[in-house]
């Protein structure tokens, strides 16, 4: 399961209790040298504790993990090769933003003239030049934010914990810091493992992706894997907006199966193995669903309602039982809610989902 | 070489004791004398409790005591009985205060009569009745501490009572503390002295060589003798066990040499107090003070200190108990 | 979030060990010696002590009088703590919202120089202006009021005054620190949600602050109990407190004595700063 | 006076009233023990029968008192020095760390506050003597009374500002690369700086006040200052100690001046740094 | 401008210093009673001070502000009728959950039943039922950012102001909370205030959004307005990606114009004055780029780069000059990077901007 020769971070049967209520319940994980690794789940669900007992902030009560071959249970918290990027910053507030970032490399007594340029760049990066004699408290939330990030990585360990890093930044600010976290991670071959509740961020920055719910892993894989081919509900369901419906197979074709849903029936690709008759939950992801004026080719569908969201528009669509959501894009004319509406789907767009109800 | 510590008091009671080690340690510069000035308060416990952990290890050799504090050590073991041959000077001492076995030498005393407020009362006091007449309501102040000994026992003994029957004293106190007598009760002499200027008290039970100096520096303060007679308060030097023969040999070296008559009247013309020397005479200016007449002298009330120091701790309970609780 | 680990290694017996280590080796161990020896000597054994024996504490623990005394240091303390903390912690409030040089400077050495001076020395201060004719009562005294006199001093009023004159420093500075360390966002949270200055006071500000009151509370009172200096100058002899007698009978060489009232002493004062200690813990048990 | 969030005029005004009415309250009695400084007559007359600055030449001029002056500016900072040093380790183990005995610990701590001063002298003084350690009557006999005398302050004070620091801000430290007890100096100490300084004046100022336990461990030679005035005052009651104790408050306000200065910003709150205001 | 009558919160000049850094400079904004307002902008430009100046945190340098008629200056905050959300927080360490969402309630003296089921109410719509006793200090970073909602939502307030509620939340949760704040302030009329940095939030949410940058207050109107006629380029570039492209107008005809830009020449709606030969800047939306295989209908261009967003995927592509960039939806097949593709759009998604540069 850990392959120990590929392995830079590895966890193996990792659980964690606080007093008796267990937070992270046995994971399994290995994550590659100089990979750019996420992890992505609703909030609570142990994603930061994870990440802290890899720091070596906090003792997993049972399992272990190691860090480029090594065991880390018991291995003091500086004495790893991470840095971690704090949920809550824990930024030092006796210390004005230059300190701050330097904190790291004091410590490690890099020369005076290379902590000069190391912080420097960094908080070019971080756009805070200017910033340096600020103190903490008169920041803003997104420029703490910022210096947190800063701090961790203007020392440029081998392993660098994020934990939700952008958060609290605009979409700029985080397409700019995405490119160059991605840029110095490729650069320095570092291994990043990147807590974040953002599936996009996950998708555009990931080489892989765990998914974790309630102290568990769901699914662990590269973006387009976790997005179109989820195994679980909840992967399907946390992953991006979908539409999940439950049906039955009617037919099995040679490359494709027909489904009955809500009423109608239509074909899908044949992946994996069904039989007629079964039960079967699938996902339809809003952003295959074409939308067409009414009397068009599809299935005729009244238009319930209409969002709104600058680059993308979703509509929600009656179905016998209930409604499922449709987005599009780039539209320069909404489509007002009452009217009815052509709706097609391809057949690839609809798949079947093979893992645990969760 | 051998150092010898020396125990003296605070003040006044300084400067004759430095001269002498002084000169002594210039003709024997072998010899280096410590000196500890203090209070036997503070200083008679940490004698008592260091001879009890290390019985040769004396924390002084010798000292300056009081007859309260000399009685203590006498019955709890901590002095030693001077040598005759080594300070002739004790035959000099007077008959009355030569102590048995000359366990110390007790050479000069002070006396307590009753301080007043010259600006309160024109006609000075007269008697000891007087801290308990009702015109002085409110307006007197005790000493605290001491004079649950000696000034318990001194109305005692006037009121027939003794060192062994205390009640008739302790009668008078309580019922006077019930009626709001006293003022308070002081702990010091600083106290004493800024409740008398200030007027708040009228009259107190007090030393002479502490209230002389006071009215000499101008204070509406006065000093007079109750004809019921002074309570004498003698002191002198006392040898404490455990030092070395050499220690003990140069210690009562200098305790002889400050039994001197020059030194001896040196000595309580700074520190106020008068001497108990056969072969000392005081100089004119002093020997007019009506304190020290040979009358007065004789009437003072001479207490039992051996018996205090055993009743003690028994009379200061009761002292809480029954006057200072009433106050 | 409560440190999980940073003390990670800290969890082994070495690491309290280092640091409760030079504490305990040159304070902690002379201080327990003491307390043996004055164990020790509380029941009779001590050089020319009469060897193994209980009386001592039989006696004064079965005296009426012994138990009014108890009771009067305790009551005593507990006056002058609770004063000192009402008359303190608004102090606080105030030196924190200083913002002058000069009244900073003022305030400071004011509050300060009481410990400067020996009580004697002070007392003479206190003498002209509470007695019967001082400063106070010749104004209360005066018309409109024609009032009093009272007796302001030489009683256990004038020991509670200078007490708390004394006092007062050590209340005010533990407050002083953890007002300072409060995070002023709370407040003004409390105050957005709709909080007068009143319930923020309540409800934000002295919540949050208790720890410092409970520290400054056990200062004064274990202070305030265990003073004899004041209340023999101030008291007039009329205040007897345990510590009073304890120096009298070391005075007195009555060890035995001395060590048994110093050992309930002790213990009294213990007990009621572990109910404080208790109080601490129940109120912030759960933060860390 | 500066305003807090939350704040009311009428409650700022009460506060500035409260406060003056205190500090009127505590500067009574020493404003006429400094009037009385000046006082031309030796025994305390009120009101003063005329200006003299005698007292002062007396006060500064006695050797006993140079000597004591001396003596207890060693016993005070070297025993603040200790007791800080061992001190803040014992705090931070307290509110840090769980380990067995810990109540225990804090009951000990509460003792050397309560015990009657005289009898911690007493049985130290035979502790002194008993253990044949040579304490008594020197230096460190006297930094190690009134260390053992303060530790109870100093904890309490540090504990109470250490369960403030958010440890969070450690585990960045240590994270960044910092060993536990970098961590601790880089980032903890820092923060506690008011608790530091507040702890370290109570410990001094006791030091500097400590008469009842300290005269059972001194000989002449190391005689503090209070020994002296005790001394003195025993014998003497003219208004040397008053000048002697005007100076000292003098001397004291010159240090919170330059303690000032040395913040920069005017007030007690920069003296002592925090965070909420 | 600012209309009394219907204005809830009305702005006035108000500017903000700290120290001699001007923070806030100048704003004037009427907020409608009933709407839901956001500020939107990127981190630092003084979206939170002017929130807290609304809530009476702040005291504004100069200019005034009123809520409901009343003017606010020197109203004390506690006399305010508005609640905040706290970027940072700021929840009560010496309470638990419970204690510090009924906070507000107990101290306007509410009935006990009625903070009981108000209180509920709230902990489950944030969904934190069962987690009423847990210490603060024991909450992940999300559920104490949903104690903060409910602490200030349970109040009910006029106004209420909203300082990135969401930001550490993950999607599902998000939008549930949308939902449920939109619900909210439907049902109570309340006016919201909310600051976010994420503007699909934004234009999912709002009636109206203001779009703040350094201290000012760019352009205000409802979502579509920003999206498809931004004013500046700062409002076209915040407010979603876009490609601004400088060109020259090259010819006017009836309703369109032709515009010259990197060597190629097109088409775009006439919507304001301009002249033949003015320079100008536009902005062209990615979404609105089509992207179709070589040879189609279009610009031949080579595509440089390809990132998968899930639903969504970017294309960058070579223009004379630079790079462009481009996003479809759906694409169960990514095009890769190398090769070159036809690219289109239609006249309107061409938008001149009229406003400053900034
Ligand atoms: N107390 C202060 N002293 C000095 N400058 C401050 C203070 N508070 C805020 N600032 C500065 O004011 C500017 C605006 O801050 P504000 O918190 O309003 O930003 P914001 O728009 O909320 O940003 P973010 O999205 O990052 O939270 C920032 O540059 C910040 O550094
Ligand atoms: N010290 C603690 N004591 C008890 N429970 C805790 C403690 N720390 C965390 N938890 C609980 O453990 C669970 C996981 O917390 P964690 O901080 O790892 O969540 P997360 O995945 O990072 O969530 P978020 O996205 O909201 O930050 C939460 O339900 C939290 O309440
Ligand atoms: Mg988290
Ligand atoms: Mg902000």
């Amino acid at each position: 399961m850990a392959s120990y020769e590929t392995g830079d971070v590895v966890l193996t049967a990792v659980e964690k209790c606080f007093g008796d209520s267990s937070v992270v319940k046995g994971i399994d994980l290995t994550i590659r040298k100089g990979e750019f690794f996420s992890l992505l789940g609703p909030s609570g669900c142990g994603k930061t504790t994870t990440l802290r007992m890899i720091a070596g902030l906090e003792e997993p009560t049972s399992g272990s993990i190691s860090i480029r071959g090594e065991r880390m249970n018991g291995v003091p918290i500086n004495k790893r090769p991470t840095n971690l990027v704090f949920q809550k910053l824990a930024l030092f507030p006796h210390l004005n933003v230059w300190d701050n970032v330097a904190f790291g490399l004091k410590l490690k007594r890099v020369p005076e003239a290379e902590i000069r340029t190391r912080v420097g760049e960094m908080l070019d990066m971080v756009r805070l030049s200017g910033f340096e004699s600020r103190s903490i408290a008169s920041l803003s939330g997104g420029q703490q934010q910022r210096v947190a990030i800063a701090r961790a990585v203007v020392n440029k360990p081998a392993v660098l914990l994020l934990d939700e890093p952008l958060g609290a930044l605009d979409l700029k600010l985080q397409t700019h810091l995405q490119e160059e976290l991605r840029r110095i991670q490729r650069e320095l071959a570092m291994t990043f493992v990147y807590v974040t509740h953002n599936q996009t961020e996950a998708m555009a920055m990931s080489d892989r992706i765990g998914v974790m719910n309630a102290g568990q892993l769901e699914q662990v894989g590269a973006a387009a894997d976790l997005y179109l081919r989820p195994q679980t509900e909840f992967v399907a369901g946390f992953v991006g907006q979908t539409n999940l419906i439950g049906g039955k197979v009617t037919a099995i074709g040679e490359t494709t199966i027909s489904i009955e849903a809500f009423g109608l029936t239509f074909d899908a690709v044949r992946r994996s193995a069904v039989e007629t008759g079964q039960a079967v939950t699938f996902s339809l992801r809003p952003e295959q669903i074409r939308i067409a004026q009414a009397g068009g080719a599809g299935i005729q569908l009244p238009l319930v309602d209409a969002t709104f969201f600058g680059a993308t528009a979703t509509y929600r669509l009656q179905v016998p039982g209930g409604t499922i959501v449709a987005q599009t894009q780039g539209d320069l004319q909404m489509l007002a809610p009452g009217q009815t509406v052509s709706v097609s789907w391809p057949p690839e767009a609809v798949v079947l989902l093979t893992g645990g109800q969760s | 070489a051998t150092r010898i510590s020396q125990f003296i008091w605070t003040g006044a009671q300084e400067p004759v004791p430095r001269k002498l080690a002084e000169a002594y340690m210039k003709a024997h510069p072998d010899v280096t004398i410590e000196l500890t000035a203090g209070t036997n308060a503070a200083m008679y416990p940490k004698i008592k409790a260091s001879l009890d952990i290390s019985a040769n290890d004396p924390l002084v050799n010798f000292g300056f005591f009081n007859l309260d504090a000399s009685a203590k050590g006498r019955t709890a073991n901590v002095f030693a009985p001077l040598d005759k041959t080594a300070v002739p000077n004790v035959e000099n001492i007077l008959d009355a205060y030569r102590q048995p076995d000359d366990i110390g030498a007790i050479f000069c005393m002070d006396v307590c009569g009753l301080v007043y407020n010259t600006d309160k009362i024109k006609e000075p006091p007269k008697s000891w009745n007087d801290l308990f007449d009702p015109k002085y309501k409110g307006k007197v102040a005790l000493f605290d501490y001491y004079w649950a000994g000696n000034g318990l026992v001194a109305l005692a003994k006037l009121n027939g009572g003794s060192e062994d029957n205390i009640e008739p004293g302790m009668k008078i106190y309580a019922d006077a503390a019930a009626a709001g007598q006293f003022h308070s009760l002081y702990t010091s002499n600083a106290q004493l002295q800024q409740l008398l200027v200030s007027g708040e008290v009228w009259i107190a039970p007090y030393f002479r060589g502490v209230a002389l100096p006071w009215a000499a520096g101008g204070a509406p303060i006065g000093y007079s003798v109750p004809t019921e007679g002074q309570v004498t308060f003698p002191e002198g030097f006392q040898l404490v066990r455990g030092g070395s023969a050499e220690q003990t040999r140069i210690s009562q070296e200098i305790i002889n040499l400050s039994l001197a008559p020059e030194a001896v009247l040196d000595y309580c013309k700074t520190a106020s107090v008068l001497p108990l020397m056969k072969n000392v005479t005081l100089p004119a200016d002093l020997a007019k003070d009506p304190a020290v007449q040979p009358e007065a002298l004789k009437s003072a009330i001479n207490l039992d200190y051996a018996k205090m120091a055993a009743n003690h701790t028994a009379w200061s309970d009761q002292w809480n108990k029954r006057v200072k609780v009433n106050l | 979030m409560t440190g999980g680990k940073a003390l990670g290694t800290f969890r082994s017996f070495y690491v309290p060990a280092m640091l409760v280590g030079p504490a305990t080796l040159i304070v902690l161990i002379p201080f327990i010696a003491s307390l043996v020896v004055l164990g020790v000597y509380s029941v009779g054994f001590y050089p020319g002590g009469a060897g193994f024996d209980l009386g001592v504490w039989k006696t004064f623990l079965s005296d009426s009088y012994s138990w009014t005394v108890i009771f009067t240091s305790i009551r005593l303390a507990v006056i002058v703590t609770f004063f000192c903390l009402l008359i303190g912690y608004p102090v606080a409030c105030a030196l924190v919202r200083l913002d002058s040089m000069l009244m900073s400077i003022i305030a400071y050495t004011v509050i300060f120089s009481p410990l400067l001076m020996s009580v004697v020395v002070r007392s003479y201060g206190w003498l002209l202006l509470l007695s019967d004719s001082g400063f106070l009562n010749s104004l209360l005294g005066a018309w409109p009021l024609n009032l009093g006199p009272y007796r302001l001093i030489y009683n256990e009023i004038g020991v509670i005054i200078a007490l708390v004159h004394i006092l007062l420093p050590f209340a005010v500075l533990p407050l002083i620190t953890v007002l300072l360390q409060q995070p002023q966002q709370l407040r003004e949270a409390a105050a957005d949600l709709g909080a007068s200055p009143f319930a923020i006071f309540w409800k934000v500000t002295f919540p949050l602050s208790l720890p410092g009151v409970i520290v400054a509370a056990e200062i004064v009172f274990a202070l305030a109990v265990s003073a004899f200096v004041t209340p023999a100058v101030l008291g007039g002899g009329r205040v007897l407190n345990l510590s009073r007698l304890v120096y009298e009978n070391i005075g007195n060489i009555e060890w035995g004595l001395a060590a048994v009232q110093a050992l309930i002493l002790l213990i009294a004062a213990v007990g009621v700063l572990l109910i404080l200690e208790r109080f601490n813990r129940r109120t912030f048990g759960e933060k860390s | 006076m500066q305003a807090r969030a939350g704040d009311s005029k009428a409650a700022v005004l009460m506060l500035r009233m409260v406060l003056g009415a205190v500090l009127v309250f505590m500067a009574a009695p020493i404003l006429i023990v400094v009037a009385n400084s000046f006082n031309s007559s030796q025994f305390n007359v009120w009101p003063p029968a005329g200006f003299t600055l005698d007292w002062y030449h007396k006060a500064l001029t006695m050797p006993q008192f140079q000597r004591g002056f001396v003596n207890s500016v060693i016993a005070g900072v070297l025993s603040t020095l200790v007791v800080l040093a061992v001190g803040t380790p014992l705090a931070y183990a307290i509110v840090r760390i769980k380990f067995r005995g810990k109540s225990l610990l804090q009951g000990v701590l509460l003792g050397p506050l309560v015990v009657p001063r005289i009898a911690m002298g007493f049985s130290l003084f035979v502790l002194y003597l008993a253990s044949g350690s040579g304490l008594y009557g020197s230096m460190s006999g006297i930094v190690l009374g009134h260390a053992l005398l303060m530790l109870p302050f100093v904890v309490s004070v540090l504990v109470a500002n250490l369960g403030e620091v958010d440890p969070i801000v450690e585990e960045a430290a240590r994270d960044l690369g910092a060993g536990a007890v970098e961590a601790f100096v880089r980032v903890v100490l820092p923060q506690i700086r008011p608790g530091l300084i507040v702890a370290g004046l109570l410990a001094f100022i006791t030091s500097f006040d400590e008469v009842e336990t300290t005269i059972f461990l001194v000989k002449p030679v190391v005689n503090t200052l209070p020994i002296e005035m005790y001394l003195y005052l025993d014998q003497y009651q003219d208004p040397t100690l008053a000048a002697l104790s005007t100076l000292l408050i003098a001397l004291s306000m010159l240090l919170v001046l330059v303690g000032l200065m040395f913040a920069k910003r005017g007030s007690l709150r920069f003296l002592l740094g925090g965070r909420g205001a």
